[in-house]
């Protein structure tokens, strides 16, 4: 039988102005189930919460009600002053009678009567409130961070200077990303290896960092504070203990024409090889699908040559599996190439290029040493027109979103041009010019002014090539929509960033949701950017859409900064106010059929399919199930079961029910 | 209406599967449904107009699966049903042999659920010139009209549940009726409890009905209550355009949303 | 009768509170986490329990605490209208709206025009004496 | 193999060598090409800028009857033609509410089986399997394959080749031995709309097409539609006098093309119905 007791605040004079404290209290004696009601002036202070604890003990409560404030200020004050007293908290429920009532309506009958109404309420759902505990999980104080560019890098480091491990999974032979493939960088011009690369090296040494290159997360169980990534490293075909990075391998290897992936195509690259020269770790991999004794069986070239017979044909890829509390993603951008743009001849004309491979034109270190030549012959262009929102902001594209970043290269590439070719005249075609950010503005108006950049409002229609000339037709939308033809050496298109390739499986492996474009969906635009949907995975950089590196590298520090959060603590904590697929005897199991209606309802995929097998494995029947570490408790998945089978603790179809049944049953008014 | 026979003894004799679910002649002029597991049995087989029965309905109780593979005799309704119910785990494909009757007659046996959903995509099928006239009838009356007329055909509502019988998509073994703590729905056939049903029905219904009115069929009080669904089935497609049964996508309406919704009620 | 989540419309209502604007003092509320939680049968037990009217409300489109419930519950309310529309329930009597956290004085309006509004339709009598059913059932089957 | 034809006003009228090409090509490859009975105008170039339902319901009205006639696959040959029936079929399809309204309006029940292809289409899924033993004379020129606004836009509807830079007309020239040329201007306007009205603008939009496909060394230009053909073949006095210069590259449909290869009969295949004198380079001369 339930003993139920109920507190009524006069907040002062707060709620006694207008309502007849003594009266909803005396009203509430008359309820059934409830032994004992008081009012007292002030419920929140000390003596008020004495009060109550002594109630709890002497009448010996089974559950409590206190008519005062909104629960979303003072629940928690009260449900400790219950679990102290030995009540469980989750017996507690609070009435709100001001801000709900005595200070939103004047003092008359009426509003004496509401209140008295609200208690009502609140008793009959107490009374079905179920003891809860709250949830409590151990931490794995170890971070993975998936993908080694910029924001990946900063991420580590920060996690690492936080006293914590860290595990960084790059697939690449070596970390660095798209940012150590670019020459300068905007809006200061510095260069780009010259900032990146101790950062890089700083990853190497750093004790708390352990770095898996060429490797990929293949698994994941688990959830926040617990999870279990499964990571298969990729053969390198090397001992790296032994290899020394002397690059005789590399120097010896006969096969020299592959399409170097870090020179965009713009170099080539030997069968064994590190990416660049700065490459962390700088220790070469073989490249199976091109070399000679993986594809013929003979050579071993690099065997003989190497001087501390590091290489190992024979290694196989190895499947590991870790143990982390938190995990960052920070995969990246790739960018749209080759058959996208058959207007512009992309891939077909070897001078149309795109915004990567110019930045290696244009570095100092890549395949012309740093002067802008064409691709076909050599030549040094005169005329090279920049291209912005090569498929971006295009819904005929598909790519509705704007790339970010594009015109602050542009108008850093025309610069570049423009510094290194003093005659040439680079042209940029623009939709709008969006340079929001510290000195950016300035950036490009100097582009434009300074460096006497022709730029012209409009886009581009149609490239092809006329006499040895790419012919860029587009619009001047500035000076009526004229047509402009341009008879252009060069051309560079600043073509769209898209989400990097293979996100959207990595996105289900780890189970975030992500966007029509594959970019991960932040837990909320606004107030959660850096966090997902799933509790303890977190985002850094472009991954989540396209960013320029301070902000990736902000976002990879906010990232950072929440794992630390998370791993401040032993144990996490969390209310237990969460949904439940019930469960009963075989051959039922559960009153739930497994429509699974639900599962695309829950914004946390906490909805698994759980399955009862016989012994010798026949599927009896397969149902849902809620996952406990990643439950939120919204509720959405409760109110569209149409078997009743899913419930949610603390809002229960029983509670809430009462709740409707007590304001409206005229009997107990 | 021989290639059936001869298909389903095939079937049969083969062993590919142990049951085929179709319709067979009953008592006088009536058709029912039959579960065939001998090959000489499979001359009982029978298809015509008359065969209304949404046979989807057998395809995921225990008493046919246990049988083994099954074969299903499948008028368009049915393999709406179907498709239905393979978004919602019910059914698997690999599972279930469906062999397509054409409103022609025309024996058609699908390779994958797929192409079911190629065909029925092609082949929009009509409603009855008698529901037609009644749902016309229904959205010109005002809202009074309309409790009037609901008011009155729930009137006769017994709670029999032969609605819900013959419906695959009810497809719960625990039915929100069945629930009494709390007791959503009154269990008595009174005028309260009978509203309260065909409402929460049609709701679960929603974004689901594969439009085969067998409800209303099976109703002994004929009370028209596939209509409702019906009725809902084109205010859906006109608010959100689309229709159930069309598409194996597991997108089912009251599961999913756009962000683009457009209603006009909302303050 | 009011259903309200727990992050937008509840907090609006509690700020409604601390300005002190004064509204009609003729409705009750319940909290939910979120409208996505709102299950269509309390609303139809709210009307067959004798609810005159009823107010639904939660956050705005895209500002859910969890993402997605409040998009959940529009497409759920918009076909539930419907169907009560096509029943012939006064589907008016049924007032959705979304009041964010910030929105104390829109909370106020809310309820006093949903007031004025449900007055004017009066009580609902057709569905009172439908709920009868219910009480006379139970004292036949006693 | 019977199949159904919608020839439309062009195929039927000024461009007759098409369907008579179109016909040829098919009896040599035992297609029997039934027309859609009582069949209408499409409406094209004029109807959808008017009214919206009846830019819907006369090739609803085509299309119904095709159905009723139990045609499955319709070959259309003109591309606007092909343009407005794909365009209508598929505005039918997702809305029902305006398919019944239509339906209404022709009278006719619409289900919307009917797969509508284009001449390229047609020659891919009938032509093709059958084409590669039937080649007694390679067709071995230089080629600009042309292929007009309409056959390949919009792209979500069509779902036909890619919009910029297709390739499908390519591909089948040189399974018949033609080398084509990359050239800019595959998908340009050649100024169909305005082939009476205003010809000068037809002079300068089709004279850059002809120019480049001169400039680049092709031998002909192949097409797929009756008004493209009209305007580069017909108008090509204007062309010429607007590039003060004198190009006589043929203009030749696709299916004249194949036809040549496969060896049937000039005469058939309606070559001496053009303007611009169909004349090859001696097969010695032919640029490879």
């Amino acid at each position: 039988m339930a003993r139920i007791g109920v507190f009524v605040c006069h907040c002062g004079e707060n709620i006694s102005a207008t309502v007849d404290c003594d009266r909803v209290a005396e009203n509430a004696a008359g309820l059934p189930g409830v032994v004992h009601s008081v009012d007292y002036k002030y419920m929140c202070s000390d003596p008020g919460q004495t009060l109550i604890r002594e109630a709890i003990r002497e009448h010996r409560l089974t559950g409590v009600v206190v008519a005062a404030c909104s629960p979303r200020m003072h629940e928690p004050t009260f449900r400790r002053a219950c679990a102290e007293a030995g009540l469980n908290p989750f017996l507690c429920e609070m009435a709100n009678v001001r801000e709900h009532c005595s200070w939103v309506h004047e003092k008359t009958e009426s509003t004496t009567q509401k209140a008295k109404d609200v208690v009502r309420m609140l008793v009959e759902k107490v009374k079905r409130n179920e003891a809860l505990q709250p949830i409590k999980v151990p931490v794995t104080k170890k971070a993975v961070v998936i993908g080694g560019g910029v924001a990946g890098i900063q991420a580590a480091l920060d996690i690492a200077n936080g006293g914590h491990k860290v595990l960084l999974v790059e697939r690449e032979p070596s970390i660095g990303g798209h940012m150590s493939q670019l020459s300068e960088t905007f809006p200061t011009l510095d260069c780009s290896q010259c900032i990146l690369t101790p950062r890089m090296v700083e990853v190497a040494q750093h004790p708390n960092i352990t770095l898996w290159s060429y490797s990929e997360v293949i698994g994941l169980d688990g959830f926040v504070g617990n999870f279990t990534v499964k990571i298969r490293k990729k053969a390198k075909s090397i001992d790296e203990h032994l290899c020394t990075g002397c690059g005789l391998c590399t120097q010896k290897c006969p096969v020299r024409k592959i399409p170097s992936e870090f020179e965009q195509g713009l170099g080539t690259r030997s069968a064994i090889y590190t990416p660049f020269p700065q490459a962390v770790p700088n220790k070469p991999v073989i490249d199976k699908l091109n070399c000679t004794y993986y594809l013929k069986g003979r050579c071993k070239l690099c065997e003989k040559v190497c001087p501390t017979q590091a290489i190992r044909f024979d290694q196989p890829d190895e499947l590991v599996e870790v143990q982390a509390g938190a995990i960052v993603l920070a995969t990246g951008y790739d960018i749209k190439r080759a058959d996208f743009f058959p207007e512009y001849g992309y891939g077909k004309y070897k001078d149309v290029i795109d915004g990567l491979q110019f930045e290696r034109l244009a570095s100092a270190s890549g395949p012309t040493g740093g002067m802008i030549r064409r691709p076909s012959d050599g030549q040094i262009p005169k005329k090279i027109v920049f291209v912005a929102c090569a498929g971006s902001r295009d819904p005929a594209k598909g790519i509705e979103y704007c790339s970010k970043f594009c015109c602050m290269y542009t108008a850093k590439h025309a610069m570049l041009y423009k510094h290194k070719v003093h005659d040439g005249t680079p042209y940029v075609f623009y939709m709008d010019i969006r340079a929001g950010g510290k000195d950016y503005d300035e950036f490009t108006r100097r582009a434009i002014e300074v460096d006497r950049t022709q730029y012209i409002r409009g886009r581009v229609s149609r490239i092809y090539e006329k006499d040895g000339k790419l012919i860029v037709v587009g619009a001047d939308t500035l000076l009526g929509a004229q047509k402009v033809e341009i008879e252009a050496d060069m051309v560079v298109l600043a073509t769209a960033s898209v989400a990097s390739q293979g996100s959207e499986e990595l996105a289900q492996i780890v189970h975030v949701s992500y966007d029509r474009y594959k970019f991960f969906s932040e837990a909320h635009p606004k107030l959660k950017p850096v966090e997902t949907n799933t509790a303890g995975i977190f985002l850094a950089g472009a991954c989540q859409a396209p960013k320029d590196i301070p902000e990736s590298v902000s976002a990879a520090s906010g990232a950072a900064a929440k794992v630390l959060g998370l791993f401040a603590n032993d144990e996490l904590t969390r209310e237990p106010l969460i949904a439940a697929v019930n469960r009963m005897s075989p051959p039922q199991y559960s009153t739930c059929i497994g429509c699974f209606l639900c599962q695309p309802v829950c914004p946390y995929n906490a909805i698994e399919r759980e399955e009862f097998k016989t012994r010798d494995g026949r599927l009896i029947k397969a149902v849902a199930r809620i996952n406990p570490g990643l439950c939120q408790g919204c509720g959405t998945c409760v109110a569209l079961c149409r078997s009743k089978s899913i419930d949610l603790f603390g809002y229960s179809n029983k509670q809430i029910y009462t709740e409707v049944a007590a304001l409206l049953d005229e009997a107990l008014v | 209406m021989n290639k059936l026979k001869e298909r389903a003894k095939e079937l049969l004799t083969s062993g590919t599967v142990q049951v085929v679910v179709g319709y067979e002649k009953g008592t006088g002029e009536r058709i029912r449904p039959a579960f065939i597991t001998r090959p000489e049995d499979a001359d009982r087989l029978v298809f015509d107009a008359g065969c209304h029965h949404n046979l989807a309905l057998y395809l995921y109780k225990h008493e046919t699966k246990h049988l083994g593979k099954i074969a299903v005799v499948a008028p368009p309704f049915v393999l709406r049903s179907i498709l239905i119910l393979t978004t919602e785990f019910q059914i698997e494909e690999n599972r279930l042999i469906v062999l397509g009757v054409t409103p022609g007659d025309e024996l058609i046996e699908f390779g994958s659920f797929s192409e079911i959903e190629t065909w029925v995509n092609q082949h929009p099928v009509e409603m009855k010139e008698k529901d037609r006239e009644i749902l016309k009838q229904l959205s010109a009356m005002n809202s009074g009209e309309r409790w009037k007329f609901w008011q009155n055909e729930f009137l006769k509502c017994i709670k029999c549940f032969a609605c819900r019988g013959a419906c695959p998509m009810c497809s719960c073994f625990r039915c929100t009726v069945d629930y009494n703590n709390p007791q959503w729905i009154s269990v008595g056939s009174h005028q309260l409890g009978n509203f309260d049903w065909h409402l929460m029905r049609a709701m679960h219904l929603a974004g689901r009905c594969s439009v085969c009115g067998q409800c209303g069929e099976a109703c002994p009080m004929d009370i028209p209550v596939h209509l409702l669904s019906f009725q809902l089935n084109e205010d859906i497609l006109r608010m959100f355009g689309s229709r159930a049964g069309l598409t194996l996508k597991k997108e089912s309406l009251l599961s999913s949303f756009k962000p683009s919704d457009v209603e006009n009620f909302i303050r | 009768m009011a259903f309200v989540c727990n992050w937008c419309t509840y907090a609006g209502a509690d700020l409604t509170g601390t300005s002190r604007l004064r509204y009609a003092q003729n409705v009750r509320i319940i909290r939910f986490p979120c409208t996505g939680r709102i299950d269509f049968l309390l609303l139809q037990q709210t009307l067959a329990k004798g609810a005159d009217g009823i107010i639904v409300s939660g956050c705005h489109p895209n500002d859910c605490h969890y993402t997605s419930g409040n998009f959940h519950a529009r497409r759920r309310w918009m076909v539930f209208r419907q169907m009560l529309e096509n029943l012939g329930v006064e589907a008016d009597r049924v007032i959705f709206s979304w009041v964010s956290a910030a929105e104390g004085a829109k909370w106020a309006d809310l309820v006093n025009e949903t007031v004025e509004s449900i007055r004017k339709l009066g009580p609902y009598q057709k569905y009172k004496d439908m709920a009868k059913s219910l009480e006379e059932w139970e004292v036949t089957h006693e | 193999m019977k199949l159904g034809f919608y020839p439309g006003c062009s195929v039927d009228g000024g461009s007759r060598e098409y369907k008579e090409s179109c016909r040829a090509l098919a009896k040599a490859f035992d297609i029997e090409l039934e027309s859609v009975p009582d069949w209408n105008c499409c409406g094209a170039s004029a109807a959808h800028n008017l009214n919206r339902d009846l830019a819907l319901a006369l090739p609803a009205r085509i299309l119904s009857l095709a159905e009723k006639a139990g045609m499955t696959d319709i070959l259309v040959p003109c591309a606007a033609c092909y343009n407005r029936l794909a365009l209508t079929q598929h505005e039918l399809m997702k809305d029902e509410t305006l398919r019944n309204r239509i339906s209404e309006v022709t009278g006719l029940g619409f289900k919307g089986s009917c797969s509508i292809l284009n001449v390229v289409q047609w020659i891919q899924k009938y032509i093709l399997p059958e084409l590669p033993g039937k080649i007694i004379q390679p067709f071995d020129y230089r080629v600009a394959c042309y292929y007009g606004c309409l056959l390949v836009r919009p792209h979500k509807v069509l779902k036909f080749d890619r919009p910029e830079d297709p390739q499908t007309m390519d591909e089948v020239m040189k399974l018949i031995g033609a080398t084509p040329i990359d050239w800019a201007f595959k998908t340009e306007c050649c100024g169909a709309g305005l082939s009476v009205s205003r010809t000068d603008v037809v002079a300068d939009l089709s004279g850059k097409i002809v120019y480049d496909a001169f400039s680049r060394q092709a031998d002909a230009l192949i097409v797929a539609c009756p008004m493209c053909h009209s305007n580069l073949d017909m108008r090509r006095p204007e062309i010429n006098g607007y590039l003060k210069q004198k190009i006589s590259i043929p203009v030749i449909y696709i299916t004249q093309a194949i036809g040549m290869a496969v060896g049937i009969s000039t005469k058939e295949l309606g070559l001496h119905r053009h303007f611009v004198p169909v004349k090859l380079p001696e097969k010695t001369e032919a640029i490879k």
